[in-house]
């Protein structure tokens, strides 16, 4: 029988993969993008396993806006990634270092 | 509202959960460099195409037009994911759920005629 | 459920958000030739917003407190205060913002409509009693923040500044998600009031954690440390507007959501966060106050300086008392005017050929070029160093009489010793203004508009502030009774 | 209002309005100002100080405020009014008010007089403060008052170098006494519980043989308390031993010499032991100190005297000296006569000094005897005047005749009451006071003759090469280098005149007021009626002695300043050692210099490299400032640009406050 436990282990699980993308990636910024994704995933399985564990709709309707907001979020986050990536040519997450200090 | 009191362990689970994930991370690496050979050279470090050698830069630049409709679609696709859960409670919301999803139609209405107006679906 | 109220309650945000919608079809449809009046209409609009803010801010002050829309939303004097602070702040920003782009013909009609959004979205912050319309209004306002300070798309520096500001920004926003899923799951309400009775009921370590990462989410939006990484390097990259934005109205607007959320749901667990939030204050004073010696970049200085005076802020809720809300709040206005005074001092700053200025080595000398300005920026500074008499002081006094009410005398303490560290670099402006020899040549004269900002900033800090101290202690008195009517 | 009140507030009030007005007004206000209020405040003395002489006028205490009250510690602001209170007023007002008008003419072309005029005024504020005290905290703050404006006058020209050497000598010089003074005050409060000078004069014939443990012994305590009250009048008095400021604060300007270091300030050692007398009868060890340091300070400063060029210098050795017979006066316990000296002593030490003042004024700023000479043709009231004082000072007079100078009669009743007192002590100060007298003879007429006789020297002058725009050799024969010394204007003859009334007339008039009459005194010192009747007694010889010394010292300075002026060059030669220990004022300079100076310079320079610079520096501002630039530097490093980096600290963060919480 799955518990809500599994779900909160999967959720956390998840959350610290998203978290860990983000610091120890060094490639990529879209892979950024897309750790950033996985945290919202994270969040979101977590809140409707809650909301259906607690038979309350509350969580799913935050998931729906959790998920409406990320993708407001990423088309934001990749437009502001295309105008950067014109400028300078590079999206290596090593790359961005011109403001330091 | 259930007591959730008796799932306390599972907050345990977090600090498993963090050690699972990071071994997840590094453990195939540690292992790659355990195991394999390290002995990179140029031939090895190319880009490998169907016996090929590369015809262009892997990173070559996207015509800017493709984020552009990829952006639009995302957001347009998932704001109508509203629309479904909407569709099916109308009869519990009524003319309150009626109008609401209405203003809300309205300003992505907007949204798309800047959208239209600033050019952003001409492919050209 | 009485509609006619709810949308009463919320009118600032539905008229901005109306004003933007229309405003935005104004820009899509004339293009940039609308831009000065947008703006003039948006600063109107604001205004607008703030005069009815207060008018609601004497009826929200009853027992009423104003719940919209079953109590996703309250209006009440906490509320009012602050939306106030922001609006104004706000429209103060955008008056000196357009001369700055026009310059390198870089201004757009979306920019106030921009502002607007990101207006609608802090006023939401404020006034949320639920954690949903926390988080919508929380993301309207990130995601128009993280376009603003890209907005300058062909300047590297801006648009690296939003990126950073973005990738930083999405990874606080997942941790407050993540926060707020937990507190959901182990409360099952997501509303402030039901959370605060579920934690009566019983308070479990999941809440505890949820409690944890929101806290840590919303740090990262008043930049208090060791959440501050992103605040220099966005200062410095994003256009100097923009940066006067930052630093002003989303600090009130998020100060503002920690405040209630620290006071409301989670107050009854104080001694759980109260720890954590003296170590971040004081951290952010001190790594504030390290940091901002021996900047070059005039807005980078100021960056580790409003990380600096954040933690004076916390101070304040450290304390967690109705003494100590009112004093961060009443610290929050004095730091909105200091702030927004020195940014358009900054933005006055311009080469004859109308380049900004923004370095140490720009400003050498600066007294005998243009002396007015000069003096006004040495008041200013004298104000965020907290010297009396200047107003600044006052700002400090109060949260530190807060902090001792409440028995935190070794915090206080601590605090004021290293404020003075902090009073190094505002006196490093005042050396190089008026002891160095002049190195570059300077715009000679300002518009009106900007030294009327930064006249009326500089009369607040002058000890003619000292005026305001009465008033200014009763709203913040009243604004902070707002959360005891809540409770 | 009691015209006490008038007669001290008027000069500070007339202090404060010149002071704040400084330059905002022209100089003349400030100078009108404050001798209008001095004059004001003299003309209101004299009645006092008449009325006690005519025994109509009883003592009186004026309250003027209530100042502390703290356990058994209360005093008041009180303005005591008696005999011993009433002589000092008419001596400071009357110098003060003359010094002030002599300044008009004097101080006539110094930028800064409104600052001059403030000052003095405030002094003569702070001298009646001390000598109207009614508790010893008043007192003190008179002491210490008076200790500033000294300290400022001294320093008036600051911009000289020696000025402001002088005037820190003098301030440090003098804290030592006040050391002294200071812990007498504690141990008379510790002793009596009181500070008040009624009740702790009342109290303390029946202290008499009490004793105290001190370091293990058993010591007298009314002996510990006068002799700590004593080192601080031998401060503020110039006394052997602490002298050395004296002859320095010469570098003040004349008039300032004039009043504060010979007829007022000076005094104040004086007047304390005089106004604590019957204190001191109970503390002998003390007074024979007391008698000891006088005998030995009138000595000492009248050998320094007559070997000294410079013209005030020679008379603050004087003034020195004087003081010596004062204090062992009081020494034997002849109160009456010390103050009587104290009285014509002010006359005619003034008069030396602003006639001093007139000679230097008329010689262009030149302040050195040897480059004076045949003054008495060019400057002739100057010379009438210093003459006057002269004969005051040498004791001129005859006591059958029953006709002197004024310091004819109060010397010799000093050295009369020093025999009559039959003691060892008493006889060798009998014999040191005569001694004294000689050189004081010798050095007065020396520096008479110096000045007023003889071949003008002038040219030899750097201060009259600039004036007349010569050298000596461009003079040629000339030895006035064509120098037209002028006679000073009226406001510095007038106070001239004045005094020198008060040199030929004071003792005359006053003499059997002073020594005769215990009414007069009443209980304002101890007056000790058999030793006045010892002091008439004495052989005729000793009535005569100081008139006999005073012929010889007359004679010897003629012969070797008018007859042959070759003889103090030869005399100087053939005595080298005791002339160099003489000129050199007995090397209590140098030897200051390497047992305090010296040591203590090496004790600070210690403290400040390694208690302030290696320790307190180091470890505070210094440590403090090089842990926030590393700080700063560590913050600046901290902030790398990365992405990456940012998200980890913030994630550190986060688990960080996780932990904290959960345990």
């Amino acid at each position: 029988m799955i518990g809500i436990e599994h779900y909160i282990v999967v959720s956390a699980i998840l959350f610290v993969l998203g978290v860990l993308g983000i610091f120890l990636n060094r490639k990529n910024i879209i892979v950024i993008l897309m750790a950033i994704e996985l945290i919202l995933l994270s969040v979101n399985l977590q809140l409707v396993a809650f909301s259906a564990f607690l038979g309350d709709l509350v969580g799913q309707v935050f998931a729906m806006f959790v998920l409406t907001v990320a993708a407001g979020e990423a088309a934001v986050g990749l437009a502001i990634l295309v105008i950067y990536f014109r400028g300078r040519g590079t999206i290596a997450v090593d790359d961005v270092d011109r403001l330091k200090g | 509202m259930v007591d959730l009191e008796q799932y306390l362990p599972i907050l345990i689970f977090l600090f498993v959960a963090a050690a699972l994930s990071a071994l997840f991370v590094f453990l195939p690496m540690g292992v790659s460099r355990l195991t394999g050979a390290h002995k990179p050279d140029a031939e090895k470090l190319s880009e490998y195409e169907c016996g090929f050698p590369a015809f262009e830069d892997p990173r070559s630049q996207f015509d800017v037009k493709f984020y552009l409709v990829a952006i639009s679609f995302l957001l347009f696709d998932l704001e109508a994911s509203f629309l479904f859960p909407w569709a099916v409670s109308l009869e519990y919301t009524g003319w309150t759920g009626w109008s609401a999803m209405v203003i809300f139609l309205g300003i992505l209405a907007v949204g798309l005629a800047y959208e239209w107006k600033m050019g952003a679906l001409d492919w050209q | 459920m009485d509609y006619a109220t709810s949308f009463y309650f919320t009118a600032t945000e539905i008229g901005l958000s109306l004003c933007g919608l229309a405003l935005l079809l104004v820009a899509g449809w004339q293009g940039n030739k609308s831009a000065r009046m947008v703006t003039i209409i948006s600063v109107a609009a604001l205004f607008g917003a703030a005069i009815f803010s207060i008018g609601l801010f004497d009826r929200a002050t009853g027992e009423v407190a104003g719940r919209a829309f079953g109590d996703l939303y309250r209006a009440d004097a906490f509320g009012s205060f602050a939306k106030v602070l922001i609006y104004v702040a706000a429209a103060a920003v955008l008056i000196v913002t357009p001369r700055f782009f026009e310059r390198i013909d870089a201004y757009r009609a979306e920019y106030p409509v921009l502002m607007l959004f990101n207006a609608v979205g802090m006023g939401m912050m404020v006034s949320a009693t639920d954690l949903m319309t926390l988080y919508i209004g929380l993301e309207m306002s990130s995601l128009s923040s993280y376009v603003l300070a890209s907005f300058l798309r062909n300047d590297e520096r801006s648009s690296e500044a939003g990126l950073k500001y973005f990738v930083l920004g999405a990874l606080a926003s997942g941790i407050i998600l993540y926060g707020v899923s937990l507190v959901y799951g182990f409360t099952g309400s997501t509303n402030y009031a039901g959370i605060r009775a579920a934690f009566e009921a019983s308070f479990s370590t999941g809440a505890l954690f949820g409690v944890v990462f929101v806290l840590a989410g919303l740090a990262f939006k008043i930049s208090a440390v060791p959440f501050h990484m992103w605040t220099p390097d966005v200062y410095e990259g994003a256009p100097t507007p923009v940066t006067a934005f930052f630093a002003s109205a989303p600090k009130v607007a998020a100060m503002g959501m920690l405040l209630r959320m620290a006071m409301d749901p989670f107050g009854g667990e104080a001694d759980a966060w109260r720890q954590i939030v003296i170590f971040a204050a004081l951290a952010s004073i001190v790594v504030g106050a390290l940091g901002a010696i021996g900047q070059q970049n005039l807005k980078r200085l100021l960056a580790y300086s409003s990380i600096n005076n954040v933690g004076f802020i916390m101070i304040g809720l450290a304390a967690a008392t109705p003494g100590g809300v009112a004093g961060a709040l009443t610290y929050l206005a004095i730091y909105v005017a200091m702030t927004i005074g020195s940014f358009t001092a900054l933005l006055m700053l311009r080469a004859p050929d109308g380049t900004n200025l923004e370095t140490f080595a720009d400003i050498s000398g600066l007294s005998t070029k243009r002396p007015a300005l000069a003096w006004s920026l040495l008041a200013l500074m004298f104000s965020l160093a907290g010297i009396p008499p200047l107003f600044g002081f006052w700002g400090k006094f109060v949260v530190f009489q807060a902090a001792v009410q409440a028995d935190l005398v070794a915090l206080a303490a601590i605090g004021i010793a290293a404020s003075v560290i902090g009073a190094f670099y505002y006196l490093k402006f005042i050396k190089v203004m008026f002891f160095d020899e002049p190195t570059r040549e300077v715009e000679a004269t300002s518009p009106v508009s900007h030294w009327v900002v930064l006249g009326i900033c500089v009369a607040i800090m002058s000890p003619l502030g000292y005026l305001l101290t009465v008033p200014l202690g009763e709203w913040t008195a009243q604004a902070a009774a707002s959360f005891v009517a809540a409770m | 209002m009691h015209p006490i009140l008038l007669i001290v507030f008027l000069p500070l009030l007339a202090a404060l309005v010149a002071g704040l007005t400084n330059k905002a007004a022209p100089s003349v206000f400030a100078k009108a100002i404050t001798t209008g209020a001095l004059f004001v405040s003299a003309a209101l003395s004299w009645p006092i100080f008449l009325g006690f002489v005519a025994g109509t006028y009883e003592p009186t205490v004026v309250p003027v405020l209530k100042w502390v009250q703290s356990g058994s510690l209360a005093f008041d602001w009180a303005l005591r009014v008696d005999t011993l209170t009433a002589i000092m007023l008419v001596v400071i007002n009357t110098v003060s008010a003359l010094v002030h008008l002599y300044s008009w003419g004097y101080m006539d072309e110094d930028p800064d007089q409104p600052r001059f005029f403030a000052y003095l005024s405030l002094f003569t504020f702070a001298m009646l403060m001390l000598v109207t005290a009614d508790n010893l905290v008043q007192m003190f703050f008179g002491w210490e008052g008076v200790g500033l404006a000294s300290y400022l006058l001294i320093g008036f020209w600051f911009r000289k170098p020696s000025a402001s050497a002088a005037a820190i000598k003098a301030f440090v010089v003098n804290r030592v006494g006040d050391l002294g003074f200071m812990l007498g005050i504690f141990g008379t409060y510790l002793v009596f519980d009181t500070v008040s000078i009624t009740e702790i004069l009342a109290a303390a014939p029946g202290m008499s043989g009490a004793t105290i443990g001190f370091l293990g012994y058993n010591v007298y305590t009314m002996d510990v308390l006068c002799v700590l009250l004593f080192i601080g009048a031998m401060g503020k008095s110039a006394q052997l031993g602490l002298h050395t400021w004296l002859p320095d604060a010469m570098e003040g300007p004349t008039p300032v010499s004039a009043l504060i270091h010979a007829a007022t300030m000076v005094t104040a050692g004086v007047f304390m032991v005089c106004r604590l007398s019957p204190m001191f009868e109970t503390a002998p060890v003390a007074l024979g100190l007391v008698t000891f340091i006088g005998a030995a300070t009138c000595i000492f400063a009248a050998t320094v005297g007559t070997t000294q060029w410079d013209i005030k210098r020679v008379i603050a050795y004087s003034t020195c000296s004087q003081l010596g017979y004062m204090f062992f006066a009081a020494g034997v316990g002849a109160y009456g006569a010390a103050m009587f000296h104290l009285f014509t002593h002010a006359f005619f030490k003034a008069l030396l000094f602003l006639g001093a003042g007139s000679v230097i004024h008329a010689m262009h700023h030149e302040q050195d005897m040897r480059y004076y000479g045949e003054l008495r043709k060019h400057i002739p009231l100057t010379f009438w005047a210093m003459m006057a004082g002269t004969l005051a000072i040498t004791g001129v007079g005859i006591y059958h005749l029953g006709a002197g100078f004024a310091g004819f009669w109060s010397k010799d009743a000093i050295l009369e009451v020093a025999y009559g007192r039959g003691t060892e002590l008493g006889n060798f100060a009998f014999w040191m006071g005569t001694f004294a007298a000689l050189l004081t003879s010798f050095y007065s007429w020396r520096l008479m003759f110096l000045t007023f006789w003889g071949k003008p020297r002038w040219i030899e002058s750097e201060h009259i090469q600039h004036s007349v725009h010569k050298t000596p050799e461009e003079a040629g024969e000339d030895t006035t280098g064509g120098y037209h010394p002028h006679e000073s204007p009226l406001t510095m003859l007038i106070p001239l005149g004045v005094l020198s009334i008060g040199a030929v007339l004071a003792g005359q008039v006053f003499a059997p007021t002073f020594l005769d009459d215990a009414a007069f005194w009443g209980s304002s010192i101890f007056y000790n009626e058999p030793l006045i009747h010892a002091m008439h007694n004495v052989p005729y010889l000793v009535k005569y002695a100081a008139l006999i010394v005073m012929v010889i010292g007359l004679v010897v300075a003629w012969y070797a300043y008018i007859k042959d002026t070759s003889i103090p060059a030869k005399t100087a030669e053939q005595l080298g050692p005791i002339y160099r220990f003489l000129y050199n004022k007995w090397y209590f300079d140098e030897l200051y210099h390497y047992l305090f100076v010296v040591p203590a310079f090496w004790l600070g320079r210690q403290f400040w490299k390694i208690g302030d610079v290696g320790t307190i520096d180091r470890f505070g501002p210094n440590g403090i400032a090089w842990v926030v630039e590393k700080g700063s530097v560590g913050a600046r490093k901290f902030q790398t640009g990365y992405l990456y980096s940012y998200a980890l600290v913030m994630l550190l963060g986060l688990v960080a406050a996780i932990t904290w919480v959960l345990f």
